[in-house]
């Protein structure tokens, strides 16, 4: 798997190709790539991110807007904003296609719903350090709170394509149904099947916090009975997280005192997304001391290895 | 037509400089633009000891602005000696590295090793940065430390040449701007970051770690280009001390209005977070500017306010 | 739920203000909203003579912001108390009567009349106006100047409250509002805008025919809440002294953000203009804010930031 | 004639119907006022004008900017833009609709040029004044500059149709063929055509300053000429002008000088177009001494007798 701090980012021209709403505050948006973009991406792996630049775009009428919003969406947006990606298809190399799922949370990601086929926003890509598989990975439990889904998602589809032996498991939590980032199947029969997982047969364990859907109960608890019943060996099975901090804390803690090796895909404030400011620091350890030291999420991540990570 | 300036005893290719703290150390911005199409480079702020910076939230976007309080998190005048420098020395720009610290003898101590060395152009002062405790925005208000300061740390530059940037939250900046260029001081900046909060009403903290951040980005560009014209005015010009705009640049134009308003260079700080080739293509449109305007040198422009 | 507050010793129905200057004499905000869901309406400045105030451009749009340089055009004492008041009368809020002068004669005249007329809840003083030559600015950075001004018209104030509006370019504003403090001022309304300029760089001019103006609007929110907090903490709050809040307030999430900072009440000023019912949607929104959040009266929330 | 002074304005939506390039830099933009908007409109006249809300409408990609805008167009803006009305079309009275020509200045114009049917504006209006037609009037001169054009192409369909005898003849000068904000005939034959005019038989003298259509000159010599020619009698003549502000010194003046009864349209950078903000002023004589005053263009104008201007 690449290395993504290989300054193959670049700016570039991304068209729209499509935007659906999947949930009332949940759409996925398809751009295809122009030929600089394209070449940038050939390498590109899950976990890494790119940064859209959102200030030009139109802001829906006011009604559209979610009333929460409305306040929010009046500020002049200046930053780019950071979003990983919920799929890459290589198919045509001179024209890939990125899937952005995104959550509408403020003026940019708003903005963001107003995009059409046809509309073009500027893109600096890929960026960040992406997902690694070690050597002899067996098992790969995919575990993905919230919003964390896309890359999750992403690196489902990367595995069964070129690890096509690997058993996938993915781990899927949120608030409720409705806040679960996927295309829910029409009747998910049970709490494995999520529409994005199932493409790629990948089974994914549901926990809701109320129960809307799956298990009632924390995605950590999921993870922990699985790993319970199939008593993974180390250095065989790699746990690979995205999600809201506090989950991540305890999805690290699962896998350190199963000693099982986890990346973890972490997010702060990026004002740049390119190393230039230094806004999105990152305290992990350091070897041999007590002491902690900054990294920076958008270089040196924004996958870190759970054993280094201060939460 | 020529758009090379002398600045503070230095020829440089053109105007524009990229800020400090929002260019890394220019190899973050070598994917994008071409470091050596720069009048110059000013690194972040370098202190003695290594500082670790303040806790996330770090930044956060304002209407047209943002708030950042990075807190000059830095790796310290031995490491940036080691592994900065020789990436320095590569820049086919004129390199400034900016001074901070909590103390005159420290300001004095980095300045002192940093003097000697080939691969820098020139130094600038920051005693205004409001995002540090105990640090320069002390000095930064106060004509007196202002003046003391600056003599301190021009005793030790060498040959280079001193510019001190300056804070734009006092009563009359021509006061301060004086101070400095009493103390010795070979150019001035300005302006610095405004001292600022956002709230967060659903927590009801402030959005920030740091509680207050320092506003940056077009929002507030009139004050720094008002600030500008009031110094070059008032102080600047008659003293004979060239200025560097700054504040809220975001294209060609943003920075011709600094340099008619009594700029001799400007530098490119927020803007280039979202477009990172921005500095470049200012130099670009400034050369534009001057074709198109007949302008035989950018030199004619600076303080060229009706 | 009970949005109402007390101001210096006034019951105001809500928090809410539109700020001087931004909302005529309010018949021209009728059309739009009622004027009577206000807490508050603060008069354009009066001055004892009219005052034509400046040429055009008086104003600029700036990023996220304005340059306006009116230059407190006024229709004088004289015809504000034949004129306006009459319509005063009319408005079922508390109107609070903004004074300008170029000395303090001329403002204790002006309070001296205007004192006597039972329409008029309070004033405040503009002491800070950055668009008027001789005028206010000099007082409103001198402490010594903000005390004798504010001591001269509060003795003939009458029974009303006095309000001081505070600059926000000065290098503390805690100084500048003990200042006004130890003058006897009853409230305290900051921030008035900054000095700031913008320039044609076509015609090489500044934009404004006044050369500079006052920058408002949302790009300088995140100053005037920090300073609001400044305040708060440092002076008002340990004074028992409440604050108006004021400066790019264009939503009612804006506007909590100043009361969390240590606001008793707002102004809503430039937000007006793209949409004269922003004060009126600004208090529903406050009302909506405490409902959703539990809040029994929104006296709970001044200071309340964590 | 109606006041526009009796505040019927109020805020509303309009919806676009249509919008078309009709030149390099100028565009014309049809809407449909919403029901609110339709009954303040009712009486509206032609020199009144109203606020659009354009900041939360798109940009155009870049290289569709023109380079000179580019930098301008970066400003995030907040304020609303006036505009007068190329036409207001009454046919259903609970969906009126209004022609708007503009000429792309700026980062709202720029923005205006990305308005496609179905997208809504907010809006404020109608503001002002307008124009009135005195009693007795018989030859209305409509004298039009560069972008002063909408106000008096709205004009000649107003005076055509509420006064079908009277002797319209309009006046349209512009730098050159491609500043002339009209709907160019195919091939117009003669000095006198253009499209606007003659679709209500106004006749309409060209100047164009290179002469690349029509007369080459000013438009004030295209109306001196006329007045010479035709002699009009005071009292039964009136101007009406609207343009750069040194034609419109240089129309009153003839005016004046002829004593024609002349109604000059003002500008002025407007921030709130309401009379909140005394942004506005115009300097006008006062009746009985030397000194002068100012009143509000958006209030107390933007119409006003030649008269009292002091240019
Ligand atoms: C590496 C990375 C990858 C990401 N991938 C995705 C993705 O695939 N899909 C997706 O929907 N979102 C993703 N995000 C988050 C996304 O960038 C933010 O939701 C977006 O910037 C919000 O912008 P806005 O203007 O709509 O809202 P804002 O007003 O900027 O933010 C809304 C709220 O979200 C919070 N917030 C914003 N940015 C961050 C952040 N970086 N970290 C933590 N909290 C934040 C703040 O509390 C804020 O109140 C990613 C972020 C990072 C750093
Ligand atoms: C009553 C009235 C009616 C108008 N009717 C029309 C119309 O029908 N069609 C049309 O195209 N335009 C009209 N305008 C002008 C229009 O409002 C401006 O062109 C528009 O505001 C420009 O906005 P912008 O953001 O694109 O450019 P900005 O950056 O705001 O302005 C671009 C340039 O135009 C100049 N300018 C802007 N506004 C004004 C003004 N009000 N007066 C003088 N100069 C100004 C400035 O020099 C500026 O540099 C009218 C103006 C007024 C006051
Ligand atoms: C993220 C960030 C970090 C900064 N770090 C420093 C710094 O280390 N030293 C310094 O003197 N100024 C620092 N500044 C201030 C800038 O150099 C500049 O003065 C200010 O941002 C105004 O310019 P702008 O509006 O173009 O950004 C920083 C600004 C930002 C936004
Ligand atoms: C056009 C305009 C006119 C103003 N006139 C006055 C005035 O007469 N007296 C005064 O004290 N403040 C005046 N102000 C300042 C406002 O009251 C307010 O302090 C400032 O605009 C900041 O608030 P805002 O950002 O909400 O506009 C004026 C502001 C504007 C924009
Ligand atoms: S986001 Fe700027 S350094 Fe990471
Ligand atoms: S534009 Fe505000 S008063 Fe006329």
């Amino acid at each position: 798997m690449g290395n993504g701090c290989n300054h193959k980012h670049t700016i570039f021209t991304a068209h729209v190709l499509e935007s659906i709403e999947i949930g009332p505050l949940y759409h996925r948006t398809t751009f295809q790539l122009d030929e600089v973009g394209s070449k940038a991406f050939a390498d590109a792996v899950p976990g890494q991110f790119a940064e859209l630049d959102l200030t030009a775009v139109s802001l829906p009428p006011l009604e559209k807007i979610p009333p929460k919003l409305v306040d929010a969406c009046k500020r002049n947006i200046i930053l780019r904003r950071p979003f990983s990606f919920a799929d890459i298809r290589k198919d045509n190399p001179g024209a890939i296609e990125i899937d952005i799922l995104f959550c509408v949370l403020g003026p940019a990601t708003v903005r963001m719903t107003s995009l059409r086929p046809g509309d073009s926003v500027s893109v600096i890509g890929p960026l960040g350090n992406g997902f690694s598989v070690p050597e002899g990975t067996k098992n790969a439990l995919l575990v993905a709170g919230g919003m964390g889904a896309p890359p999750l998602q992403h690196l489902g589809f990367y595995l069964r394509e070129n690890f096509p032996d690997m058993n996938v498991v993915a781990f899927a939590g949120a608030k409720s149904k409705e806040d679960l980032p996927y295309q829910l199947l029409e009747a998910p029969e049970r709490d494995t099947e999520l529409a994005e997982f199932s493409r790629c047969d990948v089974p994914a364990h549901i926990a809701t916090d109320d129960g809307s859907i799956g298990m009632k109960g924390f995605v950590t608890q999921a993870l922990e009975n699985w790993i319970r019943t199939n008593d993974p060996k180390s250095g065989s099975t790699v746990i690979y997280t995205c999600g809201p901090e506090p989950m991540l804390a305890q999805v690290a803690k699962i896998a350190i005192s199963h000693d099982l090796p986890c990346q973890v895909s972490m997010e702060r404030r990026m004002a740049c997304g390119i190393g230039l400011c230094q806004s999105c620091a990152i305290e992990v350890r350091t070897p041999a001391s007590e002491e902690t030291v900054y990294k920076l999420c958008c270089k040196d991540g924004p996958i870190f290895d759970a054993r280094e990570l201060v939460f | 037509m020529d758009i090379s300036v002398d600045f503070a005893g230095i020829n440089l290719k053109n105007p524009v400089f990229t800020a400090s703290g929002t260019c890394g150390y220019a190899d973050e911005l070598s994917p994008f633009m071409d470091v050596a199409a720069l009048g110059g480079f000013i690194t972040k702020s370098i202190s003695l000891q290594p500082r670790k910076g303040n806790p996330t939230p770090r930044i956060v976007e304002t209407d047209a602005g943002m708030l950042n309080a990075i807190g000059l998190a830095n790796i310290g005048l031995d490491r940036f000696l080691d592994e900065k420098i020789p990436l320095i020395e590569e820049l086919d720009t004129a390199v400034f590295v900016n001074l901070a610290g909590q103390t005159i003898d420290d300001y004095v101590a980095v300045t002192e090793k940093l003097a000697k060395i080939d691969a820098i152009a020139g130094f600038e002062l920051n005693i205004s940065c409001p995002n540090v405790k105990k640090g320069g925005i002390t000095f930064g208000t106060d004509p007196e430390q202002i003046e003391n300061i600056t003599k301190h740390v021009k005793k030790v530059a060498g040959n280079k040449p001193l510019m001190v940037k300056l804070t734009p939250t006092v009563t009359d900046i021509s006061v301060t701007a004086q101070a400095a260029i009493d103390g010795g001081a070979d150019a001035l900046s300005l302006v610095n970051t405004f001292t600022a909060m956002a709230i967060d009403i659903e927590t009801r903290r402030p959005v920030l770690a740091n509680r207050t951040g320092g506003l940056s980005g077009p929002a507030i560009k009139p004050i720094a280009v008002y600030l500008v014209n009031k110094v070059y005015n008032e102080v600047a010009k008659p003293a004979g001390i060239p200025l560097m705009g700054l504040g809220g640049i975001t294209t060609a134009s943003d920075a011709i209005e600094f340099i008619l308003a009594g700029a001799t260079t400007v530098a490119v700080g927020t803007a280039s977070f979202p477009n990172p080739a921005a500095s470049a293509q200012i130099v670009e449109g400034i050369e534009n500017y001057c074709v198109e305007h007949g302008i035989s040198s950018v030199k004619e422009l600076t303080g060229a306010l009706n």
